[in-house]
């Protein structure tokens, strides 16, 4: 009874935003069905409400759309201005790490100078994609050659790195002791 | 009380009898776990007591404690070492205030009251309660708040933000896949001095003629190699075995007399 | 040239229509200074944009906000809208930190840096769990070590911290006297 009562307060203005909020959290696009499911509306109303949103966006002319894509309704960026949205995609600070980089990242930065063999040998894994990235990202630098059979490149963390962890130099890294205390004290806790 | 015994400094737990147990046992069980920390439990009894905080009445709130750590105890709550702490505080404090002044102390000496140090403590921490309160209630209102679903430019970037913390935490799941072969390695290095006299005992028996450098080029380790050579010089030293050189620089020979 | 000649013919609506794109795809708060990057505009042009843009999100009463969160511009879904957003998404309120954990990044937020035994010494208890947990929710991150004996990590908080709270910085936390002035009726109601 309770819900009848609320879902008939709600006006035309309303359902559009709620509507527009739940199109723009959904992961994909959101067919009027399953709105209609969830605000327990008829189709007919949700149907009449996203054709509305939908005038509002366009007569808007903001940097959104609302669109109808297979089968369902998404907000997506204006065509017209894929150009700077590309741009700025591209230009993205990306402080971001795959896994195999932070691995190979967390390897050098312990255990530094480190030759690509020595980084093999703890990884169990090739790592020269992943050196290559942390090369173009400037968190790593050659630290010249291992006087060893091959004499390969030993690598170690930059300056960006410590500048990008917020580190004033390696000692601040954290060691394995600092995590011991946390887990020793933790069982202490216990 | 007078001067003559203040109360004992030690107290048992485990001895001692619940008292609030039998009352309510299941409403205490639930405040129980709430308690952040002993200063946390402090503040609540006194506000229990209704007593001010500046003149806390230190005999009662203590009594009340030691009830509520005992309490704990009977109902299997892990008593963390702080709160212990806090009780032996309390009692201390609770001793000094029956002390008599020293009837000799300079006039002009201010009297330091025995609690003033754990009212600022109290005082100082129920800030930072206050202020966890203030985030709780931020945290609710942001639930309400919800960012844009995945688009397909996020795909691109599925990747995670690192911080040190993350360097640290991954190097160390590195290492623990090889931790059997570290284990290998600590153990290998763990042979004592006994199993090597013995394994060079064995050897020389076997092959009656052992090269030492031989013997020393099979240890993995320096330390395994230090244990060797003390080995051999405790082989040479206590059992019939003989050292031979045949010349200056060469090979050295362990041999049974 | 071409780029002067193209920057010259943005008129104001389209710009804001341009920082709405791009802050709709960003993952992340965006800051005005990334948004003049990307545009190569200067920073009052981009925050005049931003302001009115703010200002029409607020006058269509829509299902969405434009808020300023942790340095950057984000939209979001207006809180109104909660209740029907959560059926929609079938997620729940998301675990509560506990007591403990809500002290400790409390100690965190206004002492920091700080290190654990200043936080033990606030709280009168372990707090190695709470940290751990708050590590572990990236609310809170190293800052580099203290220069005392045993040279122990210092905690400050996150980027993350000033998202999931809700703030713009954390100037705009209240001072922590306000709590004292709190804590002291405690005493004056006697």
């Amino acid at each position: 009874m309770d819900a009848v009562e609320q879902k008939q307060t709600k006006t035309p203005a309303e359902l559009m935003a709620i509507v527009e909020a739940l199109i723009f959290v959904s992961e994909e696009p959101i067919t009027t069905k399953v709105l209609a499911d969830v605000l327990e509306e008829n189709r007919q109303t949700i149907d009449a409400a996203v054709e509305e949103l939908k005038n509002e966006f366009e007569s808007r002319e903001g940097g959104l759309q609302l669109r109808e894509i297979a089968g369902g309704w998404q907000i997506s960026t204006r065509t017209e201005y894929h150009e700077e949205v590309r741009r700025y995609l591209k230009t993205r600070p990306s402080a971001k790490l795959s896994l195999a980089s932070l691995e190979t990242l967390a390897v050098i930065a312990y255990k530094q100078p480190v030759t690509v063999p020595e980084i093999l040998e703890i990884r169990g894994v090739q790592s020269a994609s992943a050196i290559k990235t942390l090369l173009d990202k400037r968190l790593i630098v050659a630290k010249g050659r291992k006087e060893t059979v091959g004499r390969p490149m030993m690598y170690g963390t930059s300056k960006d790195f410590l500048i990008q962890f917020g580190l004033k130099d390696l000692s601040e890294l954290p060691s394995i002791e600092d995590f011991e205390d946390l887990a020793g004290s933790l069982a202490q806790e216990q | 009380m007078t001067d003559s015994q203040p109360e004992q400094f030690t107290f048992d737990f485990f001895k001692e009898q619940p008292h609030i147990i039998a009352e309510s046992g299941d409403e205490l069980k639930i405040t129980l776990g709430k308690f952040a920390g002993p200063l946390d439990l402090l503040l609540y009894l006194i506000k229990q007591e209704q007593a001010n905080i500046f003149d806390i009445p230190i005999a009662k709130i203590t009594d009340e404690y030691l009830k509520y750590v005992r309490l704990m105890k009977s109902l299997d709550i892990a008593v963390a070492a702080d709160f212990l702490v806090m009780a032996a505080t309390l009692i201390e404090i609770k001793s000094k205030l029956l002390l008599p002044r020293d009837p000799f102390a300079p006039e002009e000496e201010e009297f330091e009251d025995p609690r003033k140090e754990l009212v600022d403590r109290l005082l100082e921490y129920e800030k930072y309660k206050s202020a966890a309160q203030m985030l709780y209630e931020r945290t609710t209102v942001e639930q309400a708040v919800f960012p844009r679903g995945r688009i397909e430019s996020d795909e691109n970037n599925a990747e995670v933000d690192a911080s040190v913390f993350d360097i640290l935490t991954v190097f160390q799941k590195i290492l623990a896949r090889h931790v059997d072969e570290i284990k290998m390695e600590i153990h290998r290095e763990e042979i004592s001095l006994a199993d090597m006299i013995k394994t060079l005992k064995k050897r020389i028996v076997d092959e009656i003629e052992l090269s030492v450098t031989a013997f020393f080029e099979e240890m993995h380790s320096k330390r395994e190699l230090v244990t060797a050579f003390i080995a051999v010089l405790e082989i040479v030293r206590a059992e019939g075995i003989r050292l031979t050189q045949s010349k200056t620089f060469g090979d050295i020979i362990l041999k049974k007399v």
